[in-house]
């Protein structure tokens, strides 16, 4: 193994443990925001290592069945998979993005969801599997917009390499693709509401209608791996949405810095709007975000 | 020895010897499926033979066969997956009340089917397409459903349709051209408007074949009434004859310039006859998803799934340009593997438990593991994603319709591919996981021989999934073969990694990092050292605290995607087979008045002679 | 020479008139009358064909009496005259085998007007002279009206009575037709006024032709003046019936073609004019037949619909397409045979009054003949490679090649129409849901032996591509003959 | 209660990472309760986890799932026919887990002491970690209980989880005594069914 792709392996193992530490952070940090929306105090910032140290420490694990302990390995399996494809910067940083372009990181993704899906299905619970339903119905909701935004970028760029949509969207903040291409950029702000599973858009984990939706029978060890890989999800799916909108980032701070800030928009949408029905769940993303899709990928073509 | 006249030879001692043993199980099958190997590997080990006409048979110079390397890929897959389902239909057709001519009629589809894949003339290939057709339709009537025959009159007629539009074609070709081999075809020769009558003619006579949207009535029905073996085969194999035709038809007889002479659009770079095609396809692949989300047999799910899937191929041939050919080329393989798979898995579900709606199965994954294995590796090649083979075609496709510029086509693919995943998870979820069924404890697993042929497949997916570069090194020379002039790029693919001018995808790399991330997760996730990990009954879920017995029905699993049905309902109950049906009721009462011109009465058939005669004269003498 | 051709109207007429005389010593002799006639009949056709093929397929006349032409009768005889002398025996054979036993009460009578009618058709496709044609044409007739009025029931005497009236309207339009041109031409010879038939002045040509069209339109089933046809068909004997689907049409398509062809020398506007009613007759009958219940009157407007088919092949006046005409009258009259005969042997087995609904899974008590008819339904629907295809191959390119796609579109859209119906036929006999008649099953040879066959010439036709390599040709050689006026002309007349 | 056994650390319940420092940190940190809210008592839980008292900020949360619950409490008092579900409830929790009592109920009955259809004393039947009296307790005892339980999974004494394994037999057979009909209402004989 030469030095380059040695260095290439510590990188990556450092950005993943660090999306990990990420993900956790901006999780508490979101907590104790909505707490403080709320007038509370909300829970310290190191809550959520408590909770994954704690939920890993339980000493009973259940099972029903085979693909119900896979599943959390396949899931993690699916999510760094995404992540090594996702670029967080120059250099070693652009990961092993090389081995595959936008719609790869695309089809990737749904990997984990899968496996995630097939462990709720081997559990037995009737809420878990309404919880994936309700999931994957809004995931073929939300698709519709994001897809447009994307290829939308697609089409401006002459590629789906990530590397060149950012590299495009050098020199200042005009140049990032949401605000150069507004129309792009609204349709993929909105679909992102939907792949952040907040607030209007948690149906599939509503605690009070589905118990906690696709994760009911998961306890212990395996909501622990959850917890973890939700947590590199969300990191996963924000550098991937700052990268193609947001300019990217030439270091990690200004990346992190990024997310951050990109994640409290859809926190403060969730904590403004309640719950919306299913139904309207899917038609919202079918209708708004999607006309201003097809807006924005018009003017990307003509 | 002529090759050609060998692997003739050898289905038709199949075919006989299915006549001649129809009452011995034993002896007709195993000559079925000894014919059927050896003609497979006949065909493998001349593969690369593609040059030179092989004239096999000559009636007034009418017939000409070609035994070239694209037509021994689909003759491998129709040989291959009939092999497959054959084997699978040894148990699964059983006792069963059609069993005897079933096997005829299957290796009459068969003989039809290779004979109009090495037919290089029109009137073979037409007489393979009906022989084809007739056998797929006359093996439908050997299932035991009862609604068979509706659906396979619907099948025939619909068929009928589409192969007249053909002949009809055929007969504006044979006029201009005086014959029907289709190296003698002359794009010259024709105006542009007789040009256009071509290409509508001949696709409307493939489209049908290949169900593609508004073309696709038949297919829910004749798919989920076959004896489902069949269904395998059909949908496998027998689907991909219409996009056979296409290629063999569109870039191999009439090719690119006449297609284009039809008119050209700059700015797609593509004319407007591919376009449509395109657009057909892209209609399909996401309307034939929405039906099979909404559907709530597992047989209707997999023929409106099979619908859908279709429509990609011919996305890809409607764009017309070697990435298109190559991602077309290469679903064929990568449908014809997970189709075989799942509908031979659906075989044998049905044949264990008789049960043949979503809400009356689950739970099967104990009882029927292999089956589970296949369906999951299955499923993750239908719905495309990465470490198995079909992912490759979906990126082929997308870069294919990127490159031409077509994104509003690319996002309603993407969104039908997404929408794929939605019914392939139903698809798993509603038959092995979640609560099983109280009758279906003792369960057995399915069949021998319907394992071997489900897991055949898989193992397929699975190493396309790695090494697809394997498989695009010969679709690559396919398309050098079939005369297309335009574009000669061919996808580069180096080692393992594809790249075009938009993007790049590196299979093994990727593959194996996924697997590497496997084995590393596994590992972290049994580092604690004492974990205990129970494993619990079915019914010790959550459950509010209340207790619940076998007997809930726990599973949820009728209308599962309630909430897409709820929120497209007013868009849903317009579809083109309520139109069709609509249509033919027209037509029937228009029939019952037509038939009232003979009234019966003798004085109104005088007056009809009067009133004949005055035209007459009046025509003759004016 | 061949002067015993004479004996293929000859000997019928004898026997005709004889079966009263036999039925005198013996009730049960007259029916094996009719299989000896068309045995021997048969049986002389083939010696014609021999003798044909002996002397180079050059068509040849017997003169009666040993007039020359164009004085006195002659009889014409090529391979279009042998190919349909052998198929009126053949299938006239088929038939007598068919009816021992099966006509209720069946006298002598019947059998006499039975070998009447075969031997009118076998006069109207071997003659050469008009009037002598218009002799035959009423033998046919007033046979054919007896025989449907044989069962005596209200249908058949309605049936009858409209046959007669709009039959005697076809003979008056005839005879009208050949009156102007024998006034004309001062000759009843078909080579003689063809030879003439530019000298008569245009408007007078023009009416005998509309004339003779119209009164032979009436006798070849085509539209708007084949009202008679579902109602004759439904009600006449079985037997009848096939004669009349099988034969007496496709004799009568012949004089049709042979008088507009030969006689009148028609050009491409008659044709045209030919086909448009070709056309029309095909849809009609084939949109007709697809509500029918009764099965008789379903198959008589199939006939309707074939014939439209057949008449639009040979307007198309082309060798190929009349070719193909005359390939889709041999098939037509197979294919119906087997309908006719196997539907009414399965009619009477379920004693069911003739409805579809009747034959409901018949298939399981009834497998050979309901395999039979199921066969004959495939390849008359034209699925390759039985011989229907070919026929319709040969029809289709030649309608093709002469200009009309819409028509050849709409041919297909008829076979699709056609496929609706007799496939759901198949899907009714081949139901196994509920069977609502129970009845014991004894196969009856000699009513399965025709079927049988039949079934087995099909097959000639269908699988042995040498017989069809060597028929094509028979087939391009008689359809010469048909549309070849000159040759018609050198060979009667010998100039 | 005499013949019930004291729970012993040893043999298959010992562990040395459940109590080892950083684990009995994290346990005691992070309690997510299931709130069975079977009686009056529930309505002090939601002033105790709004704005006011907030019991987020001691790692405390709701959890919709005994699966990922680790503390049950029992608000009130307890109908023959919640028992069912408590017990239910009880076993699908994961180890290691802990019951608060809630109220006086939960004690001796309470003001429900003479009821026919009553739970008196909760631990006959399910092992209680820590009782918080009182008819309502205020958030403030409340607040104070769950404090008491966190020094406890501090000190290692909060073992009902082990207590209720190993005295199993002792504690089923309390169960069906109240529950006439045990097997016919489907509830399991064994742990962890």
């Amino acid at each position: 193994m030469s030095t380059d792709s040695m260095y290439r392996l510590l990188v990556t193992i450092a950005v993943i443990l660090g999306s990990i530490i990420y993900g956790f952070f901006i999780n508490s940090l979101a907590r104790r925001i909505t707490a403080r929306v709320q007038n509370r105090m909300g829970p310290p910032l190191k809550q959520p290592f408590i909770d994954v140290i704690k939920l890993y420490s339980k000493r009973t694990f259940v099972t029903h069945g085979i693909m119900q302990t896979l599943g959390p390995i396949l899931m993690l399996t699916g999510i760094i998979s995404t992540l090594i494809l996702i670029p967080y910067g120059k250099g070693y940083l652009t990961l092993y993005s090389s081995n595959g372009d936008l719609i790869t990181i695309l089809y990737i993704m749904t990997f984990g969801q899968l496996a995630m899906a097939l462990a709720v299905g081997q559990a037995g619970n009737p809420y878990g599997t309404i919880g994936v339903a309700r999931g994957l119905t809004r995931m073929f909701g939300y698709e519709l917009p994001l897809i447009l935004a994307l290829i939308s970028l697609i089409a401006l760029n002459h590629s789906a390499d990530v590397n060149v949509i950012i590299a495009n969207q050098h020199g200042g903040i005009a140049n990032w693709n949401a605000f150069r291409h507004p129309f792009v950029g609204i349709t993929a702000l909105l679909a992102m509401l939907g792949m952040m599973s907040y607030q209007p858009f948690d149906n599939a984990s509503a605690p009070a209608e589905v118990a906690s939706g696709p994760i009911t029978e998961f306890g212990g060890k395996f909501m622990a791996i959850m917890m973890t890989t939700n947590a590199m999800f969300v990191v996963a799916k924000l550098a991937l949405l700052v990268d193609l909108f947001f300019g990217g980032a030439s270091n990690i701070f200004i990346l992190a810095l990024k997310i951050f800030l990109l994640y409290l928009y859809p926190l403060f949408v969730g904590l403004v709007f309640p719950r919306f029905a299913m139904e309207d769940t899917f038609l919202f993303f079918w209708k708004w975000p999607t006309l201003i899709g097809f807006i924005g990928l018009a003017i990307a073509i003509f | 020895m002529n090759v050609l006249r060998t692997i003739a030879l050898i289905l038709s001692l199949g075919f006989l010897s299915s006549i001649l043993f129809y009452k011995i199980r034993e002896l007709r099958n195993l000559s079925i499926i000894a014919s059927l190997s050896v003609a497979l590997g006949f065909v493998i080990k001349f593969f690369g033979i593609y040059t030179g006409i092989k004239r096999a048979f000559s009636y007034k110079d009418l017939f000409y066969f070609k035994f070239d390397a694209f037509s021994n890929f689909f003759v491998v897959l129709i040989l291959g997956v009939g092999l497959l389902a054959i084997l699978a239909s040894w148990n699964y057709m059983k006792e069963k009340k059609g069993e005897t001519f079933f096997y005829v009629f299957f290796m009459l589809t068969i003989l039809g089917m290779v004979g109009l894949v090495y037919s290089r003339d029109m009137l073979s290939f037409f007489i393979g397409w009906e022989v084809m057709t007739m056998g797929s339709f006359l093996v439908i009537l050997q299932s035991n459903e009862k609604d068979r025959f509706k659906f396979a009159l619907r099948y025939f007629i619909i068929s009928l349709i589409g192969a007249y539009s053909l002949l009809w074609s055929m007969f504006i070709i044979y006029n201009k051209v005086h014959s029907f081999k289709f190296s003698a075809f002359n794009s010259s020769v024709f105006t542009k408007g007789e040009l256009t009558t071509l290409l509508i003619t001949i696709s409307i006579g493939f489209l049908i074949k290949a169900a593609i949207m508004p073309f696709h009535t038949w297919a829910s029905g004749a798919y989920s009434r076959s004896p489902l073996t069949f269904t395998a085969f059909f949908s496998g194999a027998m689907s991909k004859m219409g996009i056979y035709g296409l290629f063999i038809f569109l870039y191999g007889s009439i090719g690119l310039s006449a297609i284009y002479k039809t008119g050209y659009n700059e700015f797609f770079q593509t004319s407007y006859f591919q376009y449509t095609l395109v657009w057909l396809g892209v209609i399909t692949a996401f309307l034939g998803t929405l039906r099979a989300i909404l559907s709530e047999d597992i047989r209707v799910m997999l023929a409106y799934s099979s619908v859908g899937q279709l429509g990609y191929m011919l996305i890809g041939i409607g764009l017309g340009s070697t990435l298109g050919l190559t991602a077309t080329l290469f679903h064929v393989v990568t449908h014809g593997l997970f189709k075989t798979s799942l509908f031979i898995v659906v075989a044998a579900i049905i044949h264990r438990t008789g049960k043949t709606k979503f809400h009356e199965l689950g739970g099967l994954i104990n009882n029927m593991p292999i089956a589970f294995i296949a369906t999951l590796i299955s499923i993750i090649t239908l719905a495309g994603i990465p470490p198995l083979g079909g992912f490759a075609t979906k990126w082929l496709l997308y870069e294919a319709m990127i490159e031409k510029r077509m994104f509003f086509a690319t996002a309603i693919t993407m969104l039908a591919s997404i929408g794929a995943f939605l019914y392939a998870y139903r698809l798993i979820q509603n038959l092995f996981l979640g609560q099983r069924k109280l009758e279906h404890d003792d369960v057995k697993p399915a069949p021998l021989t319907m394992q071997i042929a489900m897991l055949i497949p898989a193992l397929g997916m699975v190493f396309l999934g790695f090494f697809p570069n394997l498989l695009i090194k010969y679709t690559n020379l396919f398309i050098e073969l079939i005369n297309i002039d335009f574009f000669k790029l061919g996808v580069k693919v180096t080692d393992t990694a594809f790249t075009n001018s938009y993007g790049y995808w590196n299979a093994f790399y990727l593959g194996s990092a996924v697997v590497i991330i496997f084995i590393v997760s596994t590992i972290y996730y049994n580092l604690q050292r004492r974990a205990k990990i129970y494993k619990i009954g079915q019914l010790d879920i959550y459950t509010a605290g209340e207790y619940v017995t076998r007997e809930t029905p726990l599973n949820y699993s009728f209308n599962f995607y309630g909430f897409i049905f709820d929120s497209l309902k007013p868009a849903i109950k317009y579809s083109v087979t309520n139109f069709i049906t609509r249509i033919s009721k027209e037509f029937i009462a228009l029939s019952d008045f037509v038939r009232r011109i003979y009234t019966g009465n003798g004085q109104h058939y005088a007056i009809f002679t009067m009133i004949f005669t005055i035209i007459t004269l009046i025509y003759f003498l004016s | 020479m061949v002067d015993y051709a004479i004996l293929l109207i000859a000997l019928p007429l004898f026997a005709a008139f004889l079966i009263p005389l036999v039925a005198m010593v013996n009730k049960n002799w007259p029916k094996y009358i009719p299989i000896l006639v068309t045995a021997f009949n048969s049986v002389l056709s083939i010696n014609l064909l021999l003798y044909l093929n002996a002397h180079n397929g050059t068509p040849f006349i017997v003169k009666i009496g040993g007039f020359i032409p164009p004085f006195g009768i002659n009889l014409f005889i090529g391979y279009l005259a042998i190919i349909l002398l052998m198929l009126i025996s053949f299938v006239g054979l088929m038939i007598s085998l068919y009816t021992i036993n099966t006509v209720k009460d069946a006298e002598s009578r019947y059998y006499m007007l039975f070998i009447l009618l075969l031997m009118g058709v076998t006069g109207l496709v071997i003659t050469g002279d008009l009037f002598n044609m218009f002799v035959f044409l009423e033998i046919t007739s007033i046979s054919a009206y007896s025989l449907t009025a044989y069962k005596r029931d209200g249908l058949s005497l309605e049936a009858s009575m409209k046959y007669i009236l709009i039959g005697s309207l076809a003979s008056v339009f005839v005879l009208i037709g050949i009156g102007v041109i024998y006034y004309s031409t001062h000759t009843l010879n078909i080579a003689d006024i063809s030879n003439h038939i530019n000298t008569v002045p245009k408007y007078i040509k023009m009416f005998s032709l509309s004339m003779l069209l119209i009164g032979l339109a009436i006798e070849a089933e085509l539209f708007p003046v084949n009202g008679w046809v579902p109602d004759v068909y439904q009600a006449s004997p079985t037997p009848v019936t096939t004669i009349f689907s099988s034969i007496v049409v496709k004799a009568t398509i012949y004089v049709f073609f042979r008088v507009l062809f030969t006689v009148f020398r028609a050009d491409l506007t008659v044709m045209n004019f030919v086909m448009g009613l070709g056309v029309i007759t095909l849809l009609i009958g084939e949109i007709s037949a697809l509500k029918q219940v009764n099965i008789k009157r379903m198959l008589a407007y199939s006939s309707i619909g074939q014939v439209g088919l057949i008449v639009i092949a040979i307007s198309s006046y082309s060798s190929m397409g009349v070719a193909g005409g005359i390939y889709q009258m041999i098939n037509h009259a197979i294919f119906k045979g087997i309908l006719f005969l196997g539907t009414a042997y399965m009619i009477t087995s379920v004693s069911g009054t003739g409805k579809i609904s009747d034959l409901k899974g018949i298939a399981q008590k009834m497998p050979i003949s309901s395999f039979i008819v199921s066969f004959s339904i495939i390849a008359l629907l034209g699925v390759p490679p039985l011989t229907g295809f070919w026929a319709k191959m040969m029809i289709l390119s030649s309608v093709m090649s002469s200009g009309h796609q819409i028509i050849v579109a709409l041919i297909l859209f008829a076979t699709v129409v056609e496929a609706v119906y007799y496939l759901k036929f198949i899907a009714v006999i081949y139901d196994s849901s509920e069977i609502t008649n129970s009845f014991k099953s004894t196969i009856k040879f000699n009513k399965i032996v025709p079927i049988v066959l039949f079934a087995l010439t099909i097959i000639l036709f269908s699988v042995v591509p040498q017989f069809l390599v060597k028929f094509q040709d028979v087939l391009l050689k008689a359809a010469n003959e048909l549309t070849n006026v000159s040759s018609y002309i050198s060979i009667v007349l010998g100039s | 209660m005499d013949d019930l056994k004291r729970p012993t650390l040893d043999s298959d319940f010992t562990c040395d990472m459940a109590f080892n420092k950083i684990t009995k940190w994290a346990q005691k940190n992070s309690l997510w309760l299931l709130a069975y809210g079977t009686g009056c008592g529930a309505i002090e839980l939601s002033p105790t986890m709004t704005s006011r008292y907030d019991w987020s900020r001691l790692g405390i949360r709701g959890s919709a799932t005994p699966r990922q619950a680790d503390l049950l409490l029992i608000t009130g008092y307890l109908s023959t026919k919640t028992l069912k579900r408590v017990i239910r409830s009880y076993e699908q929790m994961q180890d290691p887990k802990y019951v608060i009592g809630f109220g006086s109920c939960t004690i001796n009955g309470g003001m429900y002491y003479d009821s026919y259809n009553t739970i008196k004393q909760l631990d006959l039947y399910i092992p209680v970690d820590v009782y918080i009296n009182g008819c309502m307790p205020r958030p403030e005892a409340v607040l104070s209980g769950l404090a008491y339980l966190k020094d406890k999974i501090g000190d290692k004494k909060a073992d009902g989880w082990i207590k209720y394994k190993q005295n199993f037999e002792w504690y089923r057979e309390n169960q069906k005594k109240i529950l006439k009909s045990f097997n016919g209402d489907n509830m399991p004989d064994k742990y962890n069914w």
